[in-house]
């Protein structure tokens, strides 16, 4: 009974819980906290069946509900994950519950409003995530966007109507392409269920448009060299909460978005554009670790970061079709997609507490200039325990997560070529480069200035909260075997599924 | 010679209408040209009954004629207007006007007579009602089955219409005094009275 | 208890030890931190021993253990284990004994720090790292173990992270230790094609098979498989163990507290990238070119970092110098297929360093923290044991017969000598050279430090900050906790090579570990001529490096010793060689302009010019601008007037009527 | 004999003439509304022709509806226009050009 409608409790619950907490009203902050912090941890709870009960040795879609929603447009409220889904939607519960508690005190303006639009973010994130009807998943996807923008709109920093609008133009004006490309696909399979698309025969010219069609909205999002310059903006101007959402989960989707809609519908597309994707995955690696050593901004510095880590999520994704022409065969191309998974989760792990770093000094100096402090580590040995930790994961070092994807990807794109591994694997120096100068000129040194001073060290709200996140990098770090398992039964059926050519039936 | 009383009565209310029609474009005062409205309403009026429309015949004669030029009449005489700037340009703007009409009614005209799109083959003359059919309680049965949902929406257009109509013309005037009931009723104790102390006054009339 | 809790135990220890003293460092207070870490450190050493002890009675052979399944992935299990054998055994008593050294030492070095017990912690967690490296039974551990000994290298050079030169030596460090890691995940990477696994038990196995497969790289050329490994592997190797030209850490890392130059700049972590050639012998040895490489790479740093120690004023840098010229002589071993002679180097090596550090550590002290030993002189009479330890462990730095270093090195000579690889003709020179030149900056440092005038003014002040050539109070010899590991290393650095010579380098105690192809097998030749610790010892004097040696003390003491001027005459005749040396080769000018530099440069070019020059400002904000433009040129069609709108649609009716009409 | 096509060149006509009346008293807004009511009648003559000779009554619906929405916008037109006069003192359409971009 629970199982049968676990995703849809995922969904409903924080948004519904959202909508509690906007009746709590501006008077009552605290109740308003007390509620989305009741609602996040719920959702967090349910999402532990949802693990449990996932049986990670089938392909198949499980949990799933289907409801018939606009009969006549065949659309369907359908439901249902796999082991791509599972982990994102539980690192989506988890960072749930984390911004509401890093957001507890240092929101006083509009308390209610910033928790309602954080439960029905996540909601709406969990929907994405386990939508496999097509036009329930665009509206979930385009309905994220609306409480997001709320959120750098209104507690954002003073150029916060540039970044809204330059965020919400650039994902909006990429997810249009894809709309066409639903569209044109619910024309000729005469349904939205994503599945049965994944079946549909496609002539390569067609594949290839659409395969441009996704790959506008999610390159967007995840998102991708040249489309990346709303990242920096929109999280040099958004509240902690919001970064930490967007890094942690929201470029997620546009990865995940690859893995659901481009490589099964266009697999032939996929494969002969993977030159394309795996150019700009490389570029985006190396060139914006470049752009990173240049920022004076923290958050600008960690949101270039996340550009150039996700560009290890498409490396290994599309390597894969590199190495059917190399090999012949799907070995290595397991290790790359299930690398590029894991690099999102870790990625979430990861920028999530840089995020929450950065947050904890703003909150103290207000100021996300890198110049403004020095020598943290004196007056904050233990925040400075933290960042430094969180700043060696997003460098890569092994033993925390963030090592875990990239090496596999590297391992991967060696499989297709030696010269992919290598620009691939100056991420360990770019890396280390600019997250350690952080470090350097931050944490370490002089105490700078009067602010640094007085800094106090971080009190035990924000202490449980990067220590959860740092139990997690180091977790995953450690023995990422839990993770991994979840997906292989998925990631094994994608690869025969897009190794198959569809052209032949068109 | 057997004189054809459709075409007759076609041919002569269309051209009364078509004329009227002209002057209520033409004509200088607007009271003149509501007049010459109700005229072309009323030979459309007309014409709809030879077509065996008797129920909207009537209903365009009593709502329009009957109210909506009235209305028309009504705000035109209200409403002292300066005509004169109104006619400007009237001159220049008419052979572009009939320009336009013109190459409009053409169009259409090639569209309707063209190919034979809209001939008795086509479209056969359908044989007069027979004696006894009520149009209207055709229509009525139609509206009140069919056409039930579309009909309320319809009275509740009527019904923002007419409130939308009395906020917008509605106007506070200042300066006016009348009496609020309700500020009345809610009135409180402490507002009515007034209590002010006032210090009492020694006998030799120096207050302390 | 099995064993694979006993190796669990092994690693688990320091760990747990760095855990507890460094999150919980007020509960357990500076006493608290030592104790517990000592103890971490002295029951894992002790264990480390009984290892060796039942490898030695041969209780145990090569356990090859596996003690989770990390991830499992595409087929390839990734697992965390345990292999060992006679190799780890003696890596993990090395490791253990020095560090249980420092420990103690630390007591005294760093009595008066604040961050006392985070010292603690980091020493202990490298030595974690440390043995992780070393036990791994695959590559995946074992690049684990290669990063955190990395970032622990990184946490203690910047331990002191209020100096501005500290915490740029630990960013260098890493980065240029990173460049290495670069090579060897892609090395790794390579592995994994190759074969598969990670296991090293696997890959060996099949190895051979793998000798003469090719891989394309720069399209159409084809390089053999193994070269491309093993010269990537050893790019790793080049940044752990500080090989040219990615030394340039190694002197830096001397900002760092003395005990952690001790431990892991000289005895532990620097080594790491020979113990892991040595490890992968296997490889190595299948390809020629991949060990020309080493053995080259090996003999420049031998003989030019030795040269540019010569120079060094400070008494620290000299050492490092030192510790970058014999990691040198090590990768010449590797080269020339005596891997056995490289690990032996490394033990003996590992206590005479150490040795040597710690006695520089102690001269600090007594200066407080007066480095330059321009500024020293006749400390001999205030010190006596940290005289008598530095003469011992010079003794064995330069190779005096019958110390520790003699044997090791000298068995590295005669191994190049003897080998056909191309190229060892000229390496021989090199080393040979290299050992006139160890000996002449080694005494150099002692006359400078323990000899001659004092060069310092005792003022009894209690000034902070006093200027150079002035000290507080006179020196004094360091307290017992400071003295007793130079006593216990000194030991070991003067006898462990006459006592372990035969096993270790010609009895087949690495056999089990190490792999050389027979046609390699120099060792086995230099084994015919070998007839026990003492004859090679006294045949020594009618051997080239001896004499060298001998030239080598014979120049120091007359310059150093009696005419002091020479040394500045030396300078004024060879100018231009002198700023070479002095600025160490321009490594670090170039490496800062060229690297460093330029790639910031690069950074902002990228990031103004194309992002938010071309792509935000033309693109992005460039369309905005157009749309902008457009709707201004539009709007004038907005005039407002009723009868412009309605002109605009019946011209629009009348158009789509016509459209209409002409095509139907 | 009276064809459906004679009926919509009726309507056509009118049609015509009400399009040249806006363009002829552009100015004027209360004979803009009549024309426009005009527009409305040819419409209607359409519908009741078509409905008659396709012998089907829903246009005749149609044009039910079509009546109640012009009386509505009739009324509301002329509200407007008895504000817009009491606010801004005038009818002439080529004062009123607020809505200028």
């Amino acid at each position: 009974m629970l199982n049968s409608s676990l995703l849809s409790l995922l969904i409903w619950i924080p948004i519904i819980g959202g909508v509690l907490v906007l009746m709590a009203g501006d008077q009552r902050p605290v109740l308003a906290r007390r509620i989305a912090l009741l609602v996040s941890v719920l959702a967090l709870g349910f999402s532990v069946p949802l693990y449990l009960d996932f049986d990670s040795s089938s392909a198949a879609m499980q949990f799933v509900e289907l409801r018939p929603w606009i009969e006549s447009f065949d659309i369907n409220y359908h439901l249902g994950v796999d082991g791509f889904a599972v982990p994102l939607i539980l690192l989506t519960t988890f960072f749930g519950v984390l911004v509401v508690i890093a957001g507890w005190e240092v929101i006083q303006k509009k308390v209610h409003q910033y928790m309602a639009a954080f439960l029905i973010m996540e909601g709406l994130m969990v929907g994405v995530f386990c939508a496999l009807d097509a036009l329930l998943f665009y509206v979930f996807f385009e309905a994220m966007l609306i409480p997001m923008f709320l959120v750098i709109g209104m507690w954002g920093g003073p150029r916060r109507v540039y970044a809204t609008i330059k965020f919400f133009l650039y994902t909006f004006l990429g997810s249009v392409f894809m709309l066409v490309g639903l569209i044109y696909l619910y024309i000729q399979a005469g349904t939205w269920d994503i599945q049965s698309w994944h079946q549909l025969p496609l002539s390569l010219a067609v594949q290839k448009w659409l395969f441009l069609g996704f790959l506008a909205a999610f390159a967007v999002k995840i998102p991708m060299w040249p489309v990346h310059t709303w990242l920096p903006d929109a999280h040099v101007e958004a509240p902690t909460g919001g970064s930490v959402i967007l890094a942690a989960i929201m470029l997620k989707i546009g990865g995940y978005g690859f893995i659901r809609f481009s490589l099964p519908i266009a697999p032939d597309a996929s494969s002969a554009l993977d030159w394309l994707l795996i150019a700009l995955s490389l570029i985006a690696i190396v060139y914006i670790g470049f752009v990173a050593l240049a920022q004076q901004d923290m958050k600008k510095l960690i949101a270039y970061s996340s550009i150039s880590h996700m560009g290890f999520v498409t490396l290994g994704l599309f390597i894969a079709f590199a190495i059917f022409r190399d090999t012949g065969g799907t070995s290595g191309a397991a290790l790359g997609v299930e690398g590029a998974m894991v690099q999102m989760i870790s990625h979430g792990f990861i920028s999530g507490a840089l995020f929450l770093c950065v947050g904890v000094l703003y909150d103290r100096v207000h100021s996300r200039m890198i110049k403004d402090y020095g020598g943290v580590a004196n007056t904050m040995p233990w925040f400075a325990f933290f960042a430094v930790l969180f700043l060696m994961a997003n460098a890569g070092l092994p033993g925390t997560s963030g090592f875990v994807g990239e090496f596999m990807v590297i391992l991967a794109s060696f499989k297709a070529s030696f010269w992919f591994a290598f620009c691939a694997g100056l991420t360990l120096i770019l890396g280390a480069a600019y997250s350690l100068w952080l470090v350097k000129r931050v944490i370490f040194g002089e105490v700078a200035n009067r602010n640094v001073e007085t800094l106090s060290d971080i009190n035990a709200r924000e202490a449980f909260v990067l220590g959860v996140l740092a139990i997690a990098v180091v977790g995953v770090g450690l023995w990422p075997q839990p993770l991994v398992e979840l997906m292989h039964a998925s990631v094994d059926q994608l690869l025969s599924h897009i190794i198959q050519s569809k052209v032949q039936g068109a | 010679m057997d004189i054809p009383i459709p075409q007759t009565v076609f041919y002569l209310f269309s051209f009364i209408m078509v004329a009227a029609a002209i002057m209520v474009i033409t004509v200088r005062n607007p009271v003149y040209a509501a007049l010459f409205l109700v005229l072309t309403f009323f030979s459309a009026a007309a014409i709809w009954l030879l077509l065996e429309a008797e129920f909207l015949a009537i209903v365009l004669v009593v709502v329009y004629v009957g109210a909506v030029m009235v209305l028309f009449l009504f705000v035109v005489m209200m409403l002292d207007i300066n005509l004169a700037p109104l006619k400007e340009g009237f001159v220049s703007y008419l052979p572009v006007g009939i320009a336009v009409a013109l190459l409009m009614a053409a169009e259409m005209l090639v569209v309707v007579w063209t190919r034979d799109r809209f001939g008795p083959e086509i479209y056969p003359v359908p044989a007069a009602a027979e004696a006894g059919t009520s149009n209207t309680a055709a229509l009525g049965e139609l509206l009140y089955t069919n056409f039930l949902l579309p009909f309320e929406i319809a009275g509740v257009i009527l019904l923002v219409a007419i409130v939308s109509a009395v906020t917008l013309t509605l106007r506070k005037r200042s300066g006016v005094r009348s009496q609020s009931p309700s500020h009345q009723v809610r009135v409180k104790r402490d507002e009515r009275v007034r209590l002010v102390d006032i210090a009492s006054e020694s006998p030799d009339g120096r207050s302390d | 208890m099995t064993l694979t809790q006993i190796l669990l135990l092994i690693p688990l220890l320091p760990l747990a030890g760095a855990i507890v003293s460094g999150l919980g460092r007020n509960v357990v207070g500076r006493n608290g931190a030592h104790w517990i870490t000592i103890f971490a450190v002295a029951a894992s050493c002790g264990l480390s021993f009984k290892i060796l002890g039942w490898h030695m009675q041969g209780l145990i052979g090569v356990e090859n253990l596996s003690v989770y399944t990390w991830m499992v992935s595409d087929g390839i299990k990734f697992e965390i284990g345990f292999l060992v054998d006679h190799l780890t055994s003696l890596m993990m008593c090395v490791v253990t004994f020095v560090s249980l050294m420092v420990h103690i030492y630390t007591i005294g070095y760093m009595q008066d720090d604040p961050g006392y017990q985070r010292f603690f912690s980091y020493i202990n967690l490298f030595t974690f790292a440390m043995l992780m490296l070393v036990m791994s039974n695959n590559f995946l551990q074992l690049f684990f173990g290669w990063e955190a000994v990395g970032l622990v290298s990184y946490l203690l050079i910047g331990f002191w992270f209020k100096k501005e030169s500290a915490i740029f030596a630990n960013l260098k460090a890493f980065l240029v230790n990173r460049v290495g890691d670069f090579g060897f995940l892609l090395g790794i990477a390579a592995v994994v094609m190759a074969f598969g696994s990670l296991d090293y038990a696997t890959v060996f196995a099949a190895a051979p098979g793998k000798a003469g497969d090719t891989i394309s790289i720069i399209g159409g050329m084809d390089w053999n498989l193994m070269t491309v490994i093993c010269v990537c592997l050893f790019i790793g190797a080049m940044g752990k163990s500080a090989q040219a030209p990615l030394h340039v850490w190694l002197p830096d890392s001397m900002e760092g507290p003395t005990p952690i130059s001790a431990l892991i700049h000289a005895a532990t972590m620097v080594t790491a990238g020979i113990f892991m050639v040595a490890r992968m012998s296997p490889l190595f040895e299948l390809s020629d070119a991949a060990l020309s490489f080493v053995m080259l790479i090996g003999a420049f740093t031998a003989l030019a970092m030795g040269m540019i120690g010569i120079v060094q004023n400070d008494i620290k840098r000299v050492v490092a110098y030192s510790t970058l010229s014999q990691l040198g002589y090590m990768t010449v071993a590797l080269g020339v297929s005596a891997y056995s002679a490289a690990i032996f180097h490394l033990m003996t090596h590992a206590f005479f360093k150490a040795l040597l550090f710690l006695g520089a550590g102690s001269v600090i002290i007594a200066l407080h923290h007066q480095q330059d030993m321009r500024y020293m002189g006749g400390l001999r009479r205030y010190m006596p044991v940290t005289w008598i330890t530095a003469w011992l462990g010079t003794l064995a730095l330069i190779g005096f017969p019958f110390f520790s270093g003699f044997y090791s090195k000298d068995a590295i000579i005669e191994a190049v000598h003897l080998s056909e690889r191309w190229g060892s003709g000229v390496v021989y020179w090199a080393v040979v050279l290299g050992v006139f030149i160890t000996a002449l900056y080694s005494f150099r440092l002692l006359y400078l430090a323990f000899h001659g005038n004092e060069r310092f003014e005792v003022v009894n002040s209690d000034e902070e900050h006093l200027p150079d050539g002035q000290v507080a109070h006179a020196p004094v010899e360091s307290p017992f906790v400071v003295t007793m590991p130079l006593v216990l290393l000194a030991i070991p650095s003067v006898v462990i090579g006459w006592y372990t010579i035969e096993p270790v380098l010609f009895g087949g105690w690495l056999d089990d570990s190490i792999y050389v192809l027979e046609r390699n097998d120099v060792l086995a030749e230099l084994g015919h001529h070998f007839h026990g610790a003492t004859a090679m010892a006294l045949h020594a004097v009618q051997t080239i490096p001896f004499w060298m040696m001998v030239a080598g003390f014979a120049v120091a003491t007359l310059v150093y010793q009696f005419r002091p001027a020479l040394a500045d005459m030396a300078a004024r005749r060879a100018p231009g060689i002198y700023r070479l040396l002095e600025h160490k080769y321009y490594f670090d000018e170039l490496y800062q302009r060229s690297f460093a530099d330029g790639s910031l440069k690069l950074g902002q070019g990228l990031w103004n010019k194309a992002d938010a020059g071309l792509i935000d400002g033309w693109l992005v904000n460039g369309s905005a601008k157009a749309v902008n433009w457009l709707a201004g040129r539009v709007r004038r069609w907005q005039t407002g007037f009723l009868y412009d709108y309605a002109f605009a649609m019946i011209v629009g009716l009348i158009a789509i009527l016509g459209t209409w009409v002409v095509l139907r | 004999m009276l064809t459906l096509a004679h009926f919509l060149t009726l309507g056509a006509i009118l049609f015509s003439l009400s399009v040249a009346g806006i363009f002829l008293n552009r100015k004027n807004v209360i004979i803009l509304l009549m024309c426009i009511e005009l527009m409305l009648l040819s419409v209607n003559m359409n519908f009741v022709a078509f409905s008659r000779f396709l012998g089907n009554l829903d246009g005749q619906v149609f044009v039910f509806f079509i009546l109640t929405v012009a009386a509505a916008e009739a009324a509301i037109g002329l509200a407007i226009l008895v504000v817009l006069f009491r606010n801004r003192d005038t009818i002439n359409v080529s004062e009123l050009d607020d809505l200028k971009g």
